[in-house]
């Protein structure tokens, strides 16, 4: 059993980690920058070791810095929380070499995993569905007519050496597909030298939808539920919530089904995500997260259980808490990520936290590494803060929502806090009827 | 124990406060036993507002110098701080010699030129040789062979 | 339906019933006293009033300052929190000749169970347990013997004019009986100048536990099961967990049936808590709480339920939001209550707040009127702040608990914190074996 | 413990205090023991300000009436404060006249007697007569017939 665990991590994520260490009853060791001395995964954790300069790169990022951590500590673990090494597998064989676990997936699944092309083939092959397409060049119109038949309508015309949207070509209908096919392979032509096209499934209006899966590294595998992270402004969630407003029962017991079998088949351990694009009922696989993600208290939320706890209990071989008949969704949980950004614009604002006061009360979660006086420091990632609700259906959260909202304080830097009030007084958003171009549109609508 | 000690008490406090303003410290605090039922705790701070005040590197020598001979006292050194003192640019682990039995690198007293290995700081099963970043005499070795030393952790004071 | 709320109170449990207002959208009235300008409950509401001078019986105890306060507002209805005016007969009559609603039971069911000996009756002609006795006096030793037997031993024996602990004799088996019976007589004589006494069941080691109750006012309740309360210092509850350790499924079903259909016979309407004695598998009546309780956040841990919106729906005629049946355990939950005390004589400690940091994460729900930089006034109630974690099962709520007290902040006062510190490394409180003495035996043997 | 060791204590404090100021400190704490049942903790604490500010309370009324005047200028009037302010003793309804219809109890400029009738407030009601504290002249009404006051709320100025 693991004595202590190294946190190769900053911020809100070092601190979670920090709190499932504690209450797990292992020693926790924190790492830090010289930027982030005063930091709060610092003063919380059982020790801290500075590992190098503000520089990411010669600190949270450096492979020595972070193994000579380990190894003056004592430490017999490294939990590389989301971001930074958590995705890395030279550093997970590295980890492994100095004989200490890595809390993640193996180097191998990593590596499959991090190449879109290879995770797309292997999910492919699982019986993940994919998005539906000519597999490869399409050489004539003739062709082109079966395989459109075959996806069924829309489909979008894509020139293989294409890029940034030239050689991309709509068609609605069978009448659309002749003038789309050629003036995608023209364009490609023109524009890359290379007439050739593929043909996929055209999707207009989908949601980002995530499968939660979790696994025992011994072929087995379980699943708990999706998130709907639609809401997104280049391409970084800002709100995610769970159950997916669009997903219901059996929708949700059929792909989570899909994705636990499939990473029970090649004996993945730990946590993990299957992201998708869901359209019409139906979702299209787009990458998989070898991690912890973010977003992942909306998923504790309504399953009760601790996901980082599951983390180190798989990673010391043991087996998970929970069967997959034990998670049944309770409620709904909402998360906003509160960035310390200024508003329209989303500029950087870090700076010095005067007062800090936390919401609180019922169904009210805060993950944040603020405390009042402290320096956010120009360094890092933005996120300074993730507020987290649970009520019993989804217009108790959106309530609560808004109510803990009202209550946070956060004085002398700017936070995206105000987004939240705004989004919170559009239908949509109340309904739960939005799409992955949603947010982009609403922003562009009102900074305009 | 009688109440006329309580004019010992003040001129002792007085003694303490005019060190704090003399030295430019913010705080000293003591915890004197003087025997059976017989003790002072004093706690003795001083803002140092945000007027011009000359702090020139070498006066800080003296009160830490001070702290050292009387452990009790406040604020604690930091080495990191002094003039001369060479910092870990890893973390990791630090050997004084560059193999076992080996004499070390070098010794308090010896001249050091620049670019001379003081010591070695291993991580990841790597010897990296740190060098003196100038010349001069090795005051000080803050660092014991075997210890493990963070990013920035003062390793010696050479002037 | 309300529009408009007024909270006859102050501190966490205002702050309370503000966060149901807003998350239900009912505009909220705080009311104050010249001494808690300043406080969170007066900074959260949507108005705020001064209704008097600090001293609580010009102010939080005034009925015609409140009535003003909620006329003035144009406020439809009264929550009178716990204490002050919460079980307060008069006032509720007040409220209602005033043509306001009290969020609350009906002034006739406050007087039933506010007087003792009305409330153990009206109990237990509705089938609830009460402690078995004589029903009066006993005339002579033949009676005292067949009183004995039919209540079991050990029973004790009370002079009928006895208090304080005198004439107050136990006999743990029948050889006992005689000596027991006649010194009573003696001492009621010698005393009180009355020898006669009552015999009741003797209980050594009870457990304080409590049932939660909820009446929609027509003749239909339901039951949140139990909570135990048994940490007690100076009959002030401490720390407060449920499910209780010593009762299982078939007990909590068994307790809360008799005591929803009891209240349900009276048309109760509201939140109600029937506290017991709880020994050797039965329970015995204490006595009725006609309100919220302190610690009604346990419940809602473990029940997934908001108990404060439940009360202002019924207030309106609605009826509960969920049935018996959709009430099921869900974990356990802890609260610890902190108080602006100095141990270990637990002297009340008022000033300034410096920083007031609240423990977050997974789990933990902090109701508390802190802020930083706040002057607690020396006028009033000494708790502070509710810390409640809810876990899976107690020991991950145990351990959820130690971990959140390692995180909270409250620099400036002294506070009760290191009391649950010292209790949570106590093998009787890890294993929940405890009983109402308990916590007064280990403080008399830590502070000797 | 005896009462003639307080005069002790007094000049000890005064020692500390003087100390402080003559030392341009902040603060001092001290734990004294002097044996059983007789000890003595001190804290003793000095606020630095930035610079001597000189600010003599009744300069502050000037900068009020300028407030008034320029409605989007900071520092809000709190006529409670006001010298011959006269507050609400309850929360309530004012009312400015016995019953609709009836003339004002006062108006501004009236020389009102003590314990004369100003204005009513009521509460739960019953209509509670407000009696003028002193004699004087009625300076200002601030108050609206109808309108919801808060207990301590500024009713007249009478000076």
């Amino acid at each position: 059993m693991f004595q202590k665990i190294l946190i190769a991590n900053r911020g809100e994520i070092a601190l979670r980690v920090i709190r499932a260490c504690a209450e797990m009853g292992i020693k926790s060791v924190a790492v830090h920058s010289t930027a982030d001395a005063d930091a709060m995964h610092v003063r919380l954790a059982d020790e801290s070791v500075c590992i190098g300069p503000p520089s990411s790169t010669l600190s949270y990022l450096s492979f020595p810095a972070i193994i000579s951590a380990a190894e003056i500590t004592g430490a017999d673990a490294i939990h590389p929380g989301y971001g930074f090494l958590s995705e890395n597998a030279a550093f997970v064989q590295i980890v492994e070499d100095h004989g200490l676990s890595f809390i993640g997936p193996t180097a191998e699944h990593i590596r499959v995993m991090g190449d879109k092309i290879t995770a797309k083939e292997t999910m492919k092959a699982l019986g993940v569905p994919v998005v539906p397409g000519s597999d490869g060049g399409v050489p004539d119109y003739e062709t082109a007519v079966t395989v459109a038949e075959e996806i069924g309508y829309p489909v979008i015309i894509k020139a293989t050496a294409g890029g940034g949207g030239k050689g991309m070509k709509l068609a609605k209908s069978p009448a659309e597909l002749e003038t789309a096919f050629r003036t995608a392979r023209a364009e490609g032509k023109a524009n890359f030298g290379n007439a050739e096209v593929y043909i996929e499934k055209y999707l207009g209006k989908p949601r980002h939808i995530e499968v939660q899966v979790f696994g025992d590294g011994k072929g087995h595998a379980v699943h708990l539920g999706e998130r709907d992270c639609s809401l997104q402004r280049r391409h970084q969630k800002v709100l995610e919530e769970a159950p997916g407003p669009a997903i219901d029962a059996e929708t949700r017991a059929r792909i989570g089904k899909t994705c636990a079998e499939a990473v029970a088949r090649i004996n993945y351990i730990g946590a993990g995500t299957i992201e998708f694009l869901f359209e019409d009922g139906e979702f299209y696989f787009i990458e998989m997260n070898t991690r912890l993600q973010v977003e992942h208290p909306v998923t504790e939320g309504i399953f009760g259980v601790d996901l980082v706890r599951e983390q180190i209990r798989v990673a010391q071989g043991l087996p998970l808490s929970f069967e997959q008949d034990d998670l049944q969704v309770n409620g709904h949980s909402i998360e906003v990520r509160i960035n310390a950004e200024k508003l329209p614009n989303f500029t950087p604002s870090p700076g010095t936290i005067g007062m800090y006061h936390a919401p609180g009360g019922l169904g009210v979660r805060m993950d944040s590494a603020l405390y009042g006086g402290y320096s956010i420091p120009p360094y890092y990632d933005s996120l300074i803060g993730k507020l987290i609700v649970h009520g019993r259906d989804r217009d108790e959260a959106l309530s609560r929502l808004s109510r803990a909202l009202g209550e946070i304080v956060i004085e002398g830097i700017d936070t995206t806090l105000p987004l939240f009030d705004a989004l919170l007084a559009e239908e949509d958003i109340l309904t739960g009827n939005y799409d992955i171009h949603w947010l982009e549109k609403w922003l562009a609508a009102h900074n305009g | 124990m009688t109440r006329t000690s309580q004019d010992a008490d003040v001129a002792f406090i007085e003694a303490l406060a005019e060190l704090l303003r003399a030295n430019d410290l913010t705080e000293v605090e003591v915890m004197r036993e003087y025997g059976d039922n017989d003790s002072l705790n004093v706690r003795v701070s001083r803002q140092i507002t945000a007027a011009p005040v000359a702090v020139a590197a070498p006066v800080a020598v003296a009160p830490v110098a001070a702290a050292e001979a009387a452990p009790a006292a406040a604020p604690v050194e930091d080495p990191a701080q002094l003039p001369g003192a060479v910092t870990s640019p890893m973390v990791g682990t630090v050997y004084l010699a560059s193999e076992p039995g080996a004499p070390d690198f070098v010794s308090v007293g010896d001249s050091v030129s620049e670019g001379q290995t003081i010591l070695i700081v291993e991580a990841m099963k790597t010897m990296n040789q740190i060098p003196a970043p100038k010349g001069g005499t090795v005051k000080r070795i803050l660092v014991e062979n075997g210890a493990p030393v963070e990013f920035g952790a003062p390793l010696m004071i050479i002037e």
